[in-house]
């Protein structure tokens, strides 16, 4: 394998009381790449980003990020070493604003101990006037910024995704999960977030993305893994993975001819 | 000549009627020259009718309003001037809680400014009233049992300005101690409620029972809801000769119940905490042959005539049970009486007149003054070294036989 | 070429890993099994070893073992209302010990009304107690849970903290602060008898306790399995939404619970109460080890309450007979505390929440 | 709110406690008099002591979305400490010359803080990771083994460290000083400036980061750990923080009160604690205070005027009224009293 991955997924197997979600999986992502991930329902990819942000651990083999092993960190501290995710069933905090949610975001940076929240530190203050700031402009470049004082329960769908990825971009991260970033967003809104993942691209962000739609996850991503039935079956260019049999196959049903 | 006579009777008895009523109208109002009322007092008085100290609480609230009855119908108390003062009694519930208690104390004392305060049942929640008395002033007669209630364990001093008619898990202890040793007992088990009751006759029989040479091989506590007694077990291998407990009704009637059942024919000895007619009707057989320690107003019926106490107890006894509707009366209604009787005996030493500060340090006076009180518990003197004035020899030893108390006088315990 | 993500594949059975369940933490150790089935062995060791040095023998523990199943039994009943509530309404009741208490209290009443002998009036007074509580129950649900169903669960739960203080608060209006009799069943007198089996003693209420108690658990596992009505109710247990949409009336499904739950309590009450002696606060206590029970068995499991009830009071037992009694609560909750923590979900069922 | 408005707010509810208790201070028993005896200086005092608490339990229940139904056990913490190293000074070998000295009370306080939040650091650190009832009822067993080991006197009944059931009597006034901190109408102003202190802290870390932090993991703990919140470590920091403020609570009440009973922090207690929080709203810091006074002011109001009203009952009816005014509140004021509009959604044990 190559020295100059930045994620390297080796030999992983993942049992829930002896189900076999993942075995012997083993990939990896390179900086600056769009890494697509896909495969049938149940084939193991949300159990292979939940590995990769440690909020499970595997059964067996190792995962290995910057050159440093995640297996058995918590998953707060994947976060702090640059691993940050999106929901394929969104997560937000209710009863909080778009705003909100990108301090949270930043919380890591605010380095602030809850002894020195509690007695609102001159240095906090300054801190917190910072943040802000940089909430703001994040928000500004994903065009949330009209909606930053908004309880995000009053904010359509397509909207969520896009709040989901400010939050995660707040922790400035070397990768970033995507879990299907394009479920249940409209063409427009779809077209809109290739864009968007394609400029953190371009700003040095590696993506890592699960997508079940074929159309926008070959046009987005350089490189394509296809798992199935917990299993990788194979890896590569969008173009020579879309014509492999073995995935045809499985997306189809075997038997059947593409 | 007899119909004349008739008329002439007849005339002078009216005018003599007539003389009579005028003269009542002049001389009556002289006679009761004291109904010169005085200022109104008032008790203020905390008990634990609901909680877990309920059944203790609840008929010290019955005696509460009886002794209130009483006082009504008496037109209140006269001082020593002759002055008479209505007594109001101004009732409350502590929920059998510290905090509560506290509460009502300084609401009583400061808001309703009772002269004299009486309160409450159990020893936490009445020692949670003890610095409240003391920091405003106020004569504090508790229902409770505790030693440190009244005397200050560090100094082992009296606090001024409480006071106390309840005996102690440490008489109870000596006289038990005093028993077993007549029968030929000397290796006992002791079982207590886990209450502040319980623990204390625990601890009280750990320090009475060695000086009589009793020895206690266990010693244990049981849940106040508990059904089945595991302890039971451990006492059946220990091999003691008698089972003391340290309960009250209901948790008194059940672990009764089980330690009878399954330690056999042995000797079961209580405290006064169980001297209740609650104990009889809860743990019915199995009480029988029980023998405890209790307060002569138990048994008023067959003390001697000679008894000091026994008219009064008789009295009380006959009146509770209009007011309670037959129930039969406890020790714990007596403390309350004694705790009131008190309370009035210290305000009949007051003078007309004295401002409220003055009142309750007279009534505290009063109170410490008390001598040959006869009251339910036998005839107590009070002092400035003595807040309690209980004589451990007015403690009887006494028996349950054909579902009643029975007095057992020392001649016939063996 | 075609649209394979429209293509859905059917499902595999793998558990969707949607965020840590609360035994998340449970990968990372040793089966918790391994650790129960050790601790309890050097746990029953230690009981033993104390035994001894107070010259126990077997008919000691089985003493023991015996007092402890008799409080467990009941605990068992609380603990099994507790988790039928929480199943169908996903709340804990805490009125569930003010059941236990109005079972006997009632009882006591209706056999006083019907002239207060004859086992045919004990029988008829237990039933109506009975049917009274669960009727009480009922209309706890439907005037207090039910119109508050949307609220949030600590808000329900708060709601019931509310019922059990009010019907305490009633009962002790009714029936007044002092601790009532209520015969043994097969005497009908409150002298009891006390049977002896191998050095073992008895009093004879705990086989009815035993046996009503086992009656009353079968029963409930006869209408959860082979009634159409139970089987609508355990379909509320695992998927409200879906029990809608198949046009069950979750709300009265609810409401039954409540009445189940009063059942269990009211029998749990009246069982115990001839060797008790109910006082209006009888409630509390057992509610709390009723409560503990069926957390132990995992809150969702029927068998798990039941087996947490009667774990719960043997180990109580021992450990009462063989150290210090006044450390006994502290004892049950310490185990509790490690038992949540080793194993969450508890210890019968593979454990959904 | 706007930080203008938030300071308005403070300086009204700061000079409303100022009012109050300059006037109970010059006149003793206004208040009682204005209120027909409704509101009394000791009621007051007790309404500050449960603020400090019911603070700390709105941030882990509203805030932090953790069930606590063991708070009282560290309330008591406090106050037996306090008890225990004031009144026994003495036997724990403590020279007469600190023990007597002004500042010792107070230090212990603080030390009795540090001690209780520390152990609820460690506690909290295991017992946090569950959820939902489970965590209900691990607290629930906290707070009950806490009140047992006080009540079984530390299980060392030799040394009477606790005094058992019955408690410690006669523990010290505060004193600055020479100055005793005393009667209670001056008490009033201690508890309330920690009333006032506890809030502008509670207020403080629900806004900050870590207040933000909290909220989220409320929300969605996943996502908030995605972001990197060491929600482990948070949720056991605020369990600290909250159960130091219940020390301190605890330590003043014992002040105050001068004699503590373990009874006063038993299981009951501890359920009502989580109803004041509820009442007042536990999804905000002001609904401590409101929270604690409303419940306050309605056993008060049924122990006095209500059934002042039928003068043969006494006591009996309050709990039947206590508890069906407990059931409308949750029915139609589900979110308390005063509810700040942001949390909201899931409560700690929806499922």
């Amino acid at each position: 394998m190559s020295q100059d991955s930045l994620l390297r997924v080796e030999r992983v197997t993942k049992a829930f009381d002896g189900l076999v979600a993942l075995s012997e999986v083993s990939l990896e992502v390179r900086p600056g790449q769009i890494k697509g991930l896909i495969g049938p329902n149940g084939a193991g990819k949300t159990t292979l980003f939940n590995l990769i942000a440690c909020c499970l651990a595997p059964t067996a083999g190792d995962i290995v990020f910057c050159g440093r092993s995640l297996v058995g960190l918590p998953p707060h501290r994947a976060a702090e070493l640059g691993i940050a995710r999106t929901f394929q069933n969104v997560q937000v905090f209710p009863g909080m604003t778009v705003l909100e949610h990108v301090l949270v975001g930043l919380h890591r940076q605010a380095q602030a101990g809850l002894v020195a929240c509690a007695l609102q530190t001159v240095r906090l203050r300054r801190t917190e006037r910072r943040l802000r700031e940089e909430a703001e402009a994040l928000l500004d470049r994903l065009g949330l910024l009209p909606w930053a004082e908004v309880p995000v329960e009053t904010l359509p769908f397509g909207l969520l995704r896009r709040v989901e990825l400010a939050r995660a971009l707040a922790v400035r991260p070397k990768l970033l999960l995507l879990d299907e970033p394009g479920s249940g967003l409209n063409p427009t809104e779809k077209q809109a977030m290739s864009q968007l993942v394609r400029g953190l691209r371009d700003e040095g962000i590696t993506v890592f993305l699960v997508e079940h739609d074929m159309t926008m996850v070959m046009g987005l991503a350089d490189e394509v893994a296809v798992l199935d039935h917990g299993a990788l079956l194979c890896e590569g260019p969008p173009h020579l993975v879309q014509r492999d049999p073995r995935v045809v196959a499985a997306y189809l049903g075997e038997g059947d001819d593409a | 000549m007899s119909s004349k006579v008739c008329a002439r009777t007849r005339r002078a008895a009216l005018w003599a009627g007539v003389a009579l009523v005028l003269a009542a109208s002049l001389v009556f109002p002289l006679l009761a020259a004291p109904a010169r009322v005085g200022t109104p007092y008032r008790i203020g008085f905390i008990a634990s009718v609901t909680g877990p100290g309920s059944s203790l609480g609840a008929p010290e609230r019955d005696v509460a309003r009886l002794v209130q009855d009483r006082l009504n119908r008496e037109g209140g108390i006269a001082g020593p001037d002759g002055v008479r003062h209505e007594v109001q009694i101004l009732i409350n519930d502590d929920q059998s809680r510290a905090d509560v208690a506290a509460s009502l104390a300084r609401r009583l004392i400061e808001q309703d400014q009772v002269h004299v305060l009486v309160g409450t049942t159990l020893s936490g929640p009445s020692l949670a009233i003890v610095p409240i008395a003391t920091e405003l002033r106020t004569p504090n007669i508790s229902m409770a049992s505790a030693r440190a209630i009244i005397e200050d364990p560090a100094t082992k001093r009296m606090r001024t300005w409480i006071f106390k008619p309840v005996p102690e898990n440490l008489h109870s202890a000596a006289k038990q101690a005093e028993y077993l040793k007549a029968v030929r007992i000397d290796r006992v088990c002791h079982l207590y409620e886990n209450t502040a009751y319980g623990q204390d006759t625990f601890a009280s029989a750990k320090q009475e029972f060695p000086k009589a040479g009793i020895r206690i091989l266990y010693g244990d506590s049981f849940d106040r809801f508990a059904t089945e007694f595991p302890q039971v077990t451990r006492v059946r291998a220990s091999g003691c000769q008698a089972v003391v407990i340290g309960s009250i009704p209901p948790a008194a009637a059940v672990i009764n119940v089980a330690v009878a059942g399954r330690v056999g024919p042995r000797k079961i000895v209580h405290g006064h905490g169980a001297c209740s007619p609650d104990l009889i009707r809860t743990a019915g057989q199995a009480a029988e042959g029980t023998v405890m320690p209790c307060g002569k107003i138990l048994v008023a019926d067959q003390l001697p005539a000679n008894d000091p106490v026994r008219r009064v107890n008789l009295e009380l006894v006959a009146e509770y049970a209009r007011v309670s509707g037959g129930q039969p009366i406890s020790t714990f209604a007596g403390h309350a009486y004694d705790a009131l009787q008190w309370a009035l005996l210290g305000l009949q030493a007051v003078p007309d007149g004295q401002p409220l500060a003055r009142i309750r340090e007279l009534a505290r006076d009063g109170i410490e003054r008390i001598r040959n009180y006869v009251g339910t518990h036998g005839v107590m003197n009070l002092g400035p070294e003595d807040h309690l004035g209980f004589d451990p020899k007015d403690f009887v030893i006494v028996t349950v036989q054909g579902g009643r108390f029975v007095l057992l006088p020392p001649d016939r315990w063996k | 070429m075609a649209e394979p993500a429209t293509t859905e594949l059917p499902a595999r059975t793998v558990p969707g890993p949607r965020g840590p369940a609360p035994g998340a933490f449970a990968a990372r150790r040793p089966s918790s099994r391994v650790v129960l089935g050790t601790a309890s062995a050097v746990l029953l060791l230690v009981f033993w070893a104390l035994g001894r040095r107070l010259g126990y023998g077997l008919s000691e523990y089985l003493q023991l073992l015996v007092d402890g199943t008799v409080t467990g039994s009941v605990y068992a009943l609380v603990a099994v209302g507790f988790v039928v509530v929480y199943r169908v309404t996903g709340v804990i009741n805490f009125a569930q010990g003010a059941f236990v208490m109005l079972g006997p209290m009632l009882a006591i009443t209706f056999f006083r009304a019907l002239g207060g002998s004859g086992g045919l009036a004990l029988a008829a007074a237990a039933a109506a107690a009975v049917l009274a509580t669960a009727l009480v129950a009922t209309a706890v649900h439907r005037l207090t849970l039910h119109p508050a169903r949307a609220a949030s669960a600590l808000t329900r739960i708060i709601i019931t903290v509310g019922v059990y203080i009010a019907l305490q608060g009633l009962a002790l209006r009714v029936w007044g602060p002092r601790p009532y009799v209520m015969p043994a069943f097969s005497t009908l007198h409150m002298a009891d008898r006390f049977l002896e089996v191998g050095g073992v003693t008895l009093q004879a209420q705990s086989l009815w306790v035993w046996g009503l108690g086992l009656l009353t658990v079968v029963g409930l596992v006869v209408f959860f399995e082979h009634t159409l009505v139970g089987k609508a109710m355990r379909a509320c247990a695992v998927n409200r939404t879906a029990a809608r949409l198949m046009g069950i009336r979750v709300d009265r499904m609810a409401t039954l619970a409540f009445a189940l739950a009063g059942v269990l309590g009211a029998v749990g009450g009246i069982v115990l109460a001839p060797s008790t002696r109910p006082t209006y606060d009888m409630g509390l206590d057992l509610g709390l080890k009723g409560f503990v029970a069926a957390i132990a068995g995992g809150l969702v499991s029927l068998p798990g309450a039941v087996a947490g009830g009667l774990v719960l009071g043997v180990l109580e037992s021992l450990w009462a007979g063989v150290t210090v009694a006044g450390f006994k609560d502290l004892f049950a909750f310490v185990m509790l505390i490690l038992l949540l923590l080793a194993r969450p979900q508890g210890w019968l069922e593979g454990g959904h929440e | 709110m706007t930080a203008r408005a938030w300071a308005g707010t403070w300086f009204l509810a700061a000079a409303g406690v100022a009012v109050v208790g300059a006037v109970e201070l010059a006149w003793p028993g206004t208040a009682a008099r204005l209120t027909r005896g409704l509101v009394s200086t000791d009621l007051l005092i007790r309404a500050g002591l449960f603020t400090v608490v019911l603070v700390g339990l709105n941030l882990l229940m509203g805030y932090a979305g953790q069930a606590s139904l063991g708070q009282a056990a560290f309330y008591g913490l406090g106050a037996f400490a306090s008890a225990i190293f004031t009144v026994r000074a003495q036997a724990l070998g403590i020279p007469a010359s600190v023990a007597g000295a002004w500042w010792w009370p107070w230090l212990v306080m603080l030390l009795a803080a540090v001690a209780v939040g520390a152990f609820a650091l460690a506690v909290g650190w295991v017992i946090l990771r569950l959820r939902g009832h489970y965590l209900a009822m691990a607290t629930l067993g906290l707070g009950i083994i806490v009140y047992i080991v006080l009540r079984e006197n530390l299980g060392m009944p030799h040394l009477n460290l606790t005094g058992g059931f019955d408690g410690i009597v006669g523990v010290p006034r505060l004193r600055v000083g020479g100055a005793e901190l005393w009667p209670v109408q001056v008490y009033y102003f201690v508890v309330w400036a920690a009333a006032l202190a506890s809030m502008a802290l509670g207020l403080n870390v629900v806004h900050s980061p870590a207040g933000r932090a909290l909220r989220a993991l409320h929300g969605s703990e996943l996502a908030a750990e995605s972001v990197g919140v060491d929600v482990g470590r948070l949720k056991a920091q605020i369990f600290a923080l909250s159960a130091a403020l219940a020390s301190v609570a605890g330590s003043l009440y014992a002040h105050f009160q001068a004699a503590v009973v373990p009874d006063t922090f038993g299981f009951v207690p501890s359920l009502e604690l989580v109803v004041m929080s509820a009442v007042g709203g536990m999804s905000s810091i002001w609904g401590a205070p409101l929270g604690a006074l409303a419940v306050l002011l309605l056993e008060q109001l049924l122990r006095t005027h209500v059934l002042g009203l039928v003068p043969a009952v006494s006591g009996e009816l309050e709990p039947v009224v206590f508890g069906l005014v407990l059931v409308v509140i949750m029915m139609f004021w589900p979110a308390g009293l005063v509810s700040s509009r942001r949390v909201q959604g899931t409560a700690w044990a929806s499922r």
